[in-house]
């Protein structure tokens, strides 16, 4: 039991991380109907920016560890948001009334061009962030230890997760950008400026997928430059699995999916594991099309 | 004999009763309207006999033989075509082809004889082009065939819609507001269609709004209302029901003389 | 006039890092020999292929280095990429010395002019198990990553452990390239090892230690040669890292013959850093006996540098240590130590 | 009030409108008839920016429309109840309905606008809660026409608001139309339903094949045999 | 002109591996193999528009059919074509049955899983025979009329009789009843059913003639290769293929020829710009992209000569 428990911590850990990802996934999705395949690239160069600024800036000598990382999380945000404008602008844009798939191969090309154009700035080598960055606590949770670092990401992710949905069903700006999303002409017709809602939401998307990418490199210390590559993939399947384009489906189908591959490693086999995931994916979704959380609207005729 | 009976469809949306216990028929060769006010479920009724929806409760036969729980695609091949409320053409293949998208389910060639085109395939495929340029001519398209069915005009690409139904042999064809969007002189044009259509035998069920046309091809009316009939009857009588003035036609006097 | 050989190495994708090194070297190397006044009078021209670590394009690059006219190819990092090229230099008539290919099968094989400055899979597995023993486990757990070589040697460690009685109690694979490792590191304490062998790769290897020391679980662990790199430290941290096992051909630093002193001198000056595993020395290696052939052997036909290389050499002096090769042209000798991570994270060669 | 002058208008290689010139004063209803494809959505929809504008100008008061991207036209007070309905399917009714006031500053005027709104179509107000996807076709109308109103604009484009609406209905969107027409603001109505058309209108153009082929006032349209006959059905 | 120009191009390419190196005869042979298997893709994806990233699995299923067939019991390797095609055929209509109905993005990632979920059974050596994360060698070269193929010149006329073969096979498919089934299906689903489609049953028939075509082609890779392991069915393939097809032009098969040339064979111009050859080719397939957005020949609307419009005016 205890080993379930253990087991249940170590999915939710892990998935916390998967939905962060998968936020910024279907954020684009959500307005652009593209899957951005590039994403866990954005993912990744926000995990190689961290660590820069982490050593060129000296934030943690100057600012101390919270304050710091607090710097630092809006300094990543805030380029890989920069970074992801400038991918709508060229890679997307002139492609928005091309057939769907044709901004999916764009996508993909640009995924190829920031991966390795991580490698050469980078190298290929594995990167490490310091390790004594942030202060090992471990929290014993009824009975349970689990490393503070641990509650705080889950926490983080819970808590951008709700903003995001208050953001997007909630204000005005929202409903603008869901508008967008259905019908681009008529959104236009409400004086909804579609080119920058568009923009902000490649601000958004990156900007959060560049914090999941310094979160990983702050809790597990190493990267790499195709560390994006997994990610992505799988916060994709996690955004599918709650219902692509829907927010709280994302968190809902990242966790899942963190705790189906911890349990999956840990009753059955960790060979099978990723097999496994993907097998209880597509048995979702034959259930439910859709996903989890996906809109069922009966389309009419 | 009718050709297709309606018993006691019922259909709700979360809580929302769109058809409730609608019967009705629709005898051969005759032209029946389907009309009521806006949300009264007349699409919903379409969509219930065409397959696009399940009715909660019900049966709606044709020519005997049970429809519910059948898939549209049989629903078509057993004889029933319709067009859509909102045109759903295929938009990027030419007026021709759309046509032979009716002619589909007439046709056998599997995929081998696609792949290695004996002779049986090469003869069903120039049959089924000239039937289909022969619905072309009957709905006055003949010279857009080779045009993209997405550049047409509103009105065209509803006649289009019609005679990619006529193309798949129906007894009975449905038609959900083909008067949609056409002026009064290109709505006569349609009343001759209609007319033409039932001299070839076919039956006929229609939605429409447009009253000068409803009332001057329909045998037989249905009126819904709420998700409920309200009414059945000839013209003359659904002209002079006062509930149906009430609810749907309104008072004006322009309707009067048809 | 020049004499080209061919240099087969993944200087893209997973193993970019190795394939960099062992271009770095062998042109360091080849450079000395031009200075020096060249083979045999002829200048050493190097022609290098990206293998991208993958099999399909290694066999273009194989193609590719075959129509250029190599005389002979070094090369490459893993065993799967080099199989995929071995036939077709094979019928093209061209020595191939493969540098970091450990499978077994590819020299049983019975071509004649495939040769590898690398050990093979069994010998590790037989240092292995003799080194558990030696730790006193009696309750083993063996993790691999489902690579053609971890697997492998996890098998033949397994297989050798149950014939000494010792209890394989967890055996399973991880999925490489994944950063968070803590559920099976919970599913391997449930089975209650008191010794960890991972025969995978170093990233993964710096992550399951860097995990089991935040669960606070001190079992001892080895590594397999794979572990063998510095950035395993920098990964897991020098205190997670500290008492680490692992089995290796001597790392860089630990080459105590004069050539490879001379060698890592020169290779310092010219990158500012040392090479990053052994795997990439070994490729200096392939370079060495290979220009040793040519210039005593006195002929560039696959076949002569062949047979010079399988009969003729015998304990050249290489930069790993002496190096000859039998009949199946693998190497002769016992390559492997064990290593252990100190606790200021440098790998100290155990006696 | 709005001006228009040589509108030339291209989809791809073929050119839809060929130099329309089409003026509406302050407070006017102008209808525009024409024959399937004759032009007079892409009339509306270059007004609106939807299509951009090849030649020509298209002025409302002293502000140059064909200059301006669709988003700014409506903050001029130009907005559109589209062909199609276009209505937003997976928001509901109430979303729908204040994306309309997208521009709107004055939240109470809003409210006052949407309550009046809620009363032209009960119906709506029934169904604010139901995605606007699964409205009938003619819930889809209503909803189209209560949007376009919601952002209080100067001026009003109506493209077949009638199609699709019951009889009854249809009465009362005429009648409404002239309400509205009434507290101020001006109408280019686009109607398959001529007759009805001009009987409200002030003004009418015909259009034939992307040019004005007749430019007059309603009642001497309504007159004209030519109209009469391909327009409002030879049969009454 | 026009007409002439196929020709020239055929005849240049028949040509061509007696003036090539063999190098780039290899390289030809690549762009052969990739380019059968986007033809196949391209009924699925380019013609039916189903969303489809896992194609590579139908490859492997055929691939390793050849294999343990040969290597164990012996066949000869192009007997076991047949085979291939029809066991990977099996295992897509199986495979595609239950998920036949998921739309867009949810079918996406569902073959996306299920490559992966074939890659990791291979690597984990299913059934115990297919030899795990060391696949299988020691595949037999093939004999065709008792000449045995070994060099790459040998293997560039098998399999660009293959190519050449398919291509006209899928273009007679394409023109045809089923063909169009495909494209309405790809325009819009309920129109297709509404005019008389039954619109799984066609998905699923592209799905199964997609996998038996890539199944065959995996008998030539096997040949070629003599082995195979789980490395070469990865995700990565199944993705690039994606690209060849849409890339090249969805639904156009000179598109798609072009799209595997310019995919697989291009990255070989780039060979010496070593580390940057990907991030060239991460470039270059955005710009082509944003280049011609449709693809680089996008489909053209069939002409059907048939059709007459009879001169006689409608009474
Ligand atoms: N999928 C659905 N979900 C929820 N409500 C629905 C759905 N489909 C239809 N409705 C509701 O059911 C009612 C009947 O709709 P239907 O489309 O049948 O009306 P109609 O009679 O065709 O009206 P109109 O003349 O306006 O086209 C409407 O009020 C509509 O809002
Ligand atoms: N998106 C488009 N692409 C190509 N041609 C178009 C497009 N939209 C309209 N057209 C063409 O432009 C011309 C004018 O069309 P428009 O829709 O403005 O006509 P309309 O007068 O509104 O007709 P209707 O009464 O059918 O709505 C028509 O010939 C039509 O085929
Ligand atoms: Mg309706
Ligand atoms: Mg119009």
């Amino acid at each position: 039991m205890e080993e379930f428990i253990q087991q249940l911590t170590n999915g939710l850990a892990v998935g916390g991380i998967y939905a962060l990802v998968a936020l910024g996934y279907t954020m684009v999705y959500g307005v652009l109907k593209l899957i951005n395949f590039a994403h866990g690239d954005l993912f990744t160069i926000g995990a190689y920016l961290g660590l820069t600024v982490l050593t060129a800036l000296g934030l943690k000598e100057h600012l101390g560890p919270v304050a710091g990382i607090g710097v630092l999380v809006i300094f990543v945000m805030g380029l890989v948001a920069i970074i992801g404008a400038l991918l709508e602008r060229v890679a997307y844009k002139p492609l928005r009334h091309a057939p769907r798939l044709s901004a999916v191969v764009s996508a993909l090309g640009a995924s190829i061009f920031f991966q390795n154009a991580v490698m050469l700035v980078y190298g290929a080598r594995f990167q490490v962030y310091p390790h004594d960055l942030l202060p090992k606590v471990v929290v014993n949770l009824f009975g349970l230890e689990i490393p503070l670092l641990r509650i705080a990401l889950f926490v983080s992710s819970l808590v951008l997760m709700a903003g995001l949905y208050l953001f997007i069903h909630k204000t005005k700006i929202g409903t603008a950008i869901r508008a967008a999303a259905i019908d681009q002409g008529a959104a236009r017709l409400m004086g909804i400026n579609v080119d920058r809602v568009i923009l902000l939401v490649f601000c958004i998307g990156p900007a959060l997928g560049g914090a999941a990418g310094l979160m990983v490199g702050l809790y597990y210390g190493q990267i790499n430059f195709t560390m994006g590559w997994v990610y992505g993939l799988k916060a994709f399947t996690a955004a599918i699995l709650g219902g692509i384009g829907n927010i709280p489906g994302a968190m809902l189908g990242g966790l899942l999916l963190g705790v189906i591959e911890a349990l999956g490693a840990a009753y059955l086999s960790i060979a099978w594991k990723d097999a496994f995931a993907f097998g209880v994916l597509i048995l979702i979704l034959i259930v439910r099309p859709t996903g989890i959380l996906g809109e069922r609207v009966a389309e009419k005729v | 004999m009718s050709l297709l009976d309606v018993v006691g469809v019922s259909k709700s949306f979360g809580g929302l009763m769109a058809v409730s216990d609608v019967s009705f028929d629709v005898e051969e060769g005759s032209i029946v309207g389907l009309i009521g006010p806006n949300g009264a479920g007349k699409t919903t009724v379409f969509n219930l006999i065409t397959g696009n929806s399940v009715p909660d409760s019900g049966s709606i036969r044709f020519q005997e033989q049970e429809l519910v729980g059948k898939p549209t695609h049989a629903i078509v091949a057993a004889g029933i075509a319709r067009t859509f409320q909102t045109i759903r053409l295929f938009p990027r293949m030419s007026v021709l082809e759309n046509v032979l998208a009716g002619r589909h389910c007439r046709m056998k060639a599997g995929v081998l004889a696609a792949m290695l085109r004996p002779p049986r395939q090469r003869r069903e495929e120039e049959a089924a082009i000239a039937r289909a340029m022969a619905e072309l001519r009957f709905v006055g398209l003949e010279r857009e065939y080779a045009q993209l069915a997405g550049g047409l005009s509103y009105g065209n690409q509803r006649l289009l819609e019609i005679a990619r139904a006529l193309a798949s042999d129906p007894r009975l064809i449905i038609l959900d507001e083909p008067a949609g969007g056409m002026n009064d002189a290109e709505t006569q044009a349609l009343m001759h269609l209609i007319h033409a259509i039932q001299k070839r035998g076919i039956t006929i069920l229609l939605i429409e709004h447009d009253m000068s046309l409803v009332m001057r091809v329909c045998h037989k009316l249905v009126v819904l209302e709420h998700g409920i009939c309200i009414a059945t009857g000839t013209p003359a009588e659904i002209q002079a029901n006062p509930r149906v003035i009430e609810a749907y036609l309104g008072a004006e006097d322009d309707h009067a003389p048809y | 006039k020049t004499i080209r050989l061919g240099l087969m190495c993944p200087l893209t994708g997973s193993w970019a890092s190795e394939g960099q090194d062992m271009k770095q070297i062998v042109e360091l190397l080849a450079k000395e020999t031009n200075k020096a006044g060249g083979l045999g009078g002829m200048e050493v021209e190097i022609i290098t292929e990206d293998d991208g670590g993958d099999p399909r394009q290694a066999a273009s690059a194989a193609n590719k280095l075959v129509t250029k006219g190599v005389v002979a190819v070094i090369g490459t990092y893993g065993s799967s990429v080099t199989e995929a090229t071995q036939s077709i230099y094979d019928e093209a008539g061209i020595v191939q010395i493969a540098t970091g290919s450990t499978a077994i099968r590819l020299t049983e094989k019975g071509l004649p002019l495939f040769l590898r400055t690398s050990p093979r899979d069994d010998e590790q597995g037989k240092v292995a198990a003799k080194t558990i023993q030696a730790k006193g486990a009696q309750k083993v757990a063996i993790l691999h990553d489902n690579t053609s070589y971890a697997k492998g040697l996890a098998d033949e460690t397994k297989a050798l452990l149950s014939a000494t009685g010792i209890k394989v109690v967890f055996f399973d694979a991880l999925t490489p390239g994944e950063r968070d490792y803590n559920a099976i590191l919970t599913k391997m304490k449930g089975a209650g090892p008191d010794f960890i062998f991972f025969t995978g790769y170093y990233p993964e290897a710096g992550l399951l230690l860097k995990q089991k020391k935040e669960m606070g679980w001190n079992v001892p662990m080895m590594g397999g040669d794979a572990t063998n790199n510095p950035d395993l430290v920098k990964i897991a941290g020098p205190q997670a890292a500290a008492g680490f096992l692992f089995l290796s051909p001597p790392v860089p630093a630990d080459l105590n013959t004069p050539e490879a002193k001379a060698f890592l001198a020169a290779y310092q000056q010219a990158y500012g850093s040392q090479p990053g595993s052994v795997w990439a020395v070994l490729a200096g290696d392939a370079y060495r006996v290979l220009v040793e052939a040519i210039a005593k052997g006195g002929s560039t036909k696959g076949a002569d540098i062949a047979a010079y290389l399988k009969t003729k050499l015998t304990n050249f002096p290489g930069l790993t240590g002496p190096i000859s090769f039998n009949a199946k042209g693998d190497r002769v000798g016992d390559l492997y130590r064990v290593y252990q991570v100190d606790a200021t994270g440098a790998f100290t060669l155990l006696p | 009030m709005l001006r228009i002058e040589r509108l030339r208008v291209r989809y791809g290689s073929v050119e839809a409108l060929h130099g329309i010139d089409l003026t509406v004063e302050e407070g006017e209803i102008v209808t525009i008839l024409g024959a399937n494809g004759a032009g007079k959505t892409t009339t509306l929809n270059a007004i609106c920016g939807l299509v951009p504008v090849a030649e020509g100008s298209i002025w409302l008061r002293d502000t140059p429309l064909h200059t301006l991207p669709a988003h700014a036209i409506v903050r001029q007070g130009v907005t559109q109840s589209p062909e199609g309905r276009r209505v937003f399917t997976t928001l509901t009714v109430e979303e729908n309905l204040s994306l309309g006031a997208f521009t709107a500053t004055d939240s109470k005027r809003v409210a006052a606008t949407q309550a009046w709104i809620y009363r032209l179509f009960p119906r709506l107000h029934e169904r604010r809660h139901q995605l606007a996807g699964t409205l009938s076709g003619g819930e889809q109308q209503m909803l189209a026409i209560g949007r376009a109103l919601m952002a209080a604009p100067k001026l009003l484009l109506l493209d077949e608001p009638s199609l699709g609406l019951a009889p009854i209905l249809v009465q009362s969107i005429f009648a409404t139309i002239r309400e509205i027409n009434q507290s101020g603001v001006t109408i280019i109505l686009v109607e398959q339903n001529a007759r009805a058309a001009l009987k409200l209108a002030h003004r009418g153009y015909v259009l034939e094949v992307g040019r004005v082929a007749l430019a007059d006032t309603a009642a001497n349209l309504l007159a004209n045999p030519e109209v009469q006959r391909a327009y409002l059905g030879g049969g009454h | 002109m026009n007409r002439l120009l196929p020709w020239g191009l055929t005849l240049l390419l028949a040509i061509s591996p007696v003036v090539l190196d063999t190098y780039w005869t290899d390289v030809l042979n690549n762009v052969g193999l990739y380019a059968v298997l986007a033809l196949s893709l391209n009924v699925i994806l380019g013609l039916a528009g189903l969303f489809h990233m896992g194609h590579a699995a139908f490859y492997a299923v055929g691939a390793y059919t050849t294999a343990i067939l040969n290597t164990v019991y012996g066949i000869p390797v192009l007997w076991t074509m047949p085979l291939a095609g029809l066991l990977a055929g099996l295992f897509a209509a199986l495979v595609a049955r239950p998920i036949i109905h998921l739309r867009g993005d949810y079918l996406l990632i569902v073959t996306i899983g299920m490559v992966e979920i074939v890659r990791i059974a291979l690597i984990n050596n299913i059934f115990g025979i297919t030899g795990g994360a060391n696949g299988i060698f020691g595949i037999s070269r093939p004999i065709l009329f008792e000449f045995k193929l070994t060099k790459p010149i040998h293997f560039f006329y098998l399999i660009w009789a293959v190519v050449g073969i398919s291509a006209v096979l899928f273009r007679c498919l394409e023109h045809s009843r089923f063909g169009r089934a495909l494209r309405y299906i790809k325009e819009d689903e309920t129109a297709a059913a509404g005019s008389g489609i039954d619109v799984a049953h066609h998905k699923l028939l592209a799905f199964t003639i997609g996998a038996v075509w890539a199944g065959m082609t995996g008998t030539l890779f096997a040949a070629k290769m003599t082995i195979i392991s789980p490395e070469s069915f990865t995700f990565w393939e199944s993705v690039l293929l994606f690209t060849i097809v849409i890339l090249g032009g969805a639904g156009n098969i000179l598109g798609v020829l072009l799209g595997a040339f310019l995919l697989i064979g291009l990255p070989e111009l780039f060979r010496d710009f070593a580390q940057y050859r990907l991030l060239v080719f991460g470039a270059a397939m955005v710009a082509m992209m944003i280049f011609r957005g449709g693809g680089l020949l996008p489909p053209q609307p069939p002409r059907y000569p048939q059709a007459k419009v009879s001169l006689e005016e409608r009474p």
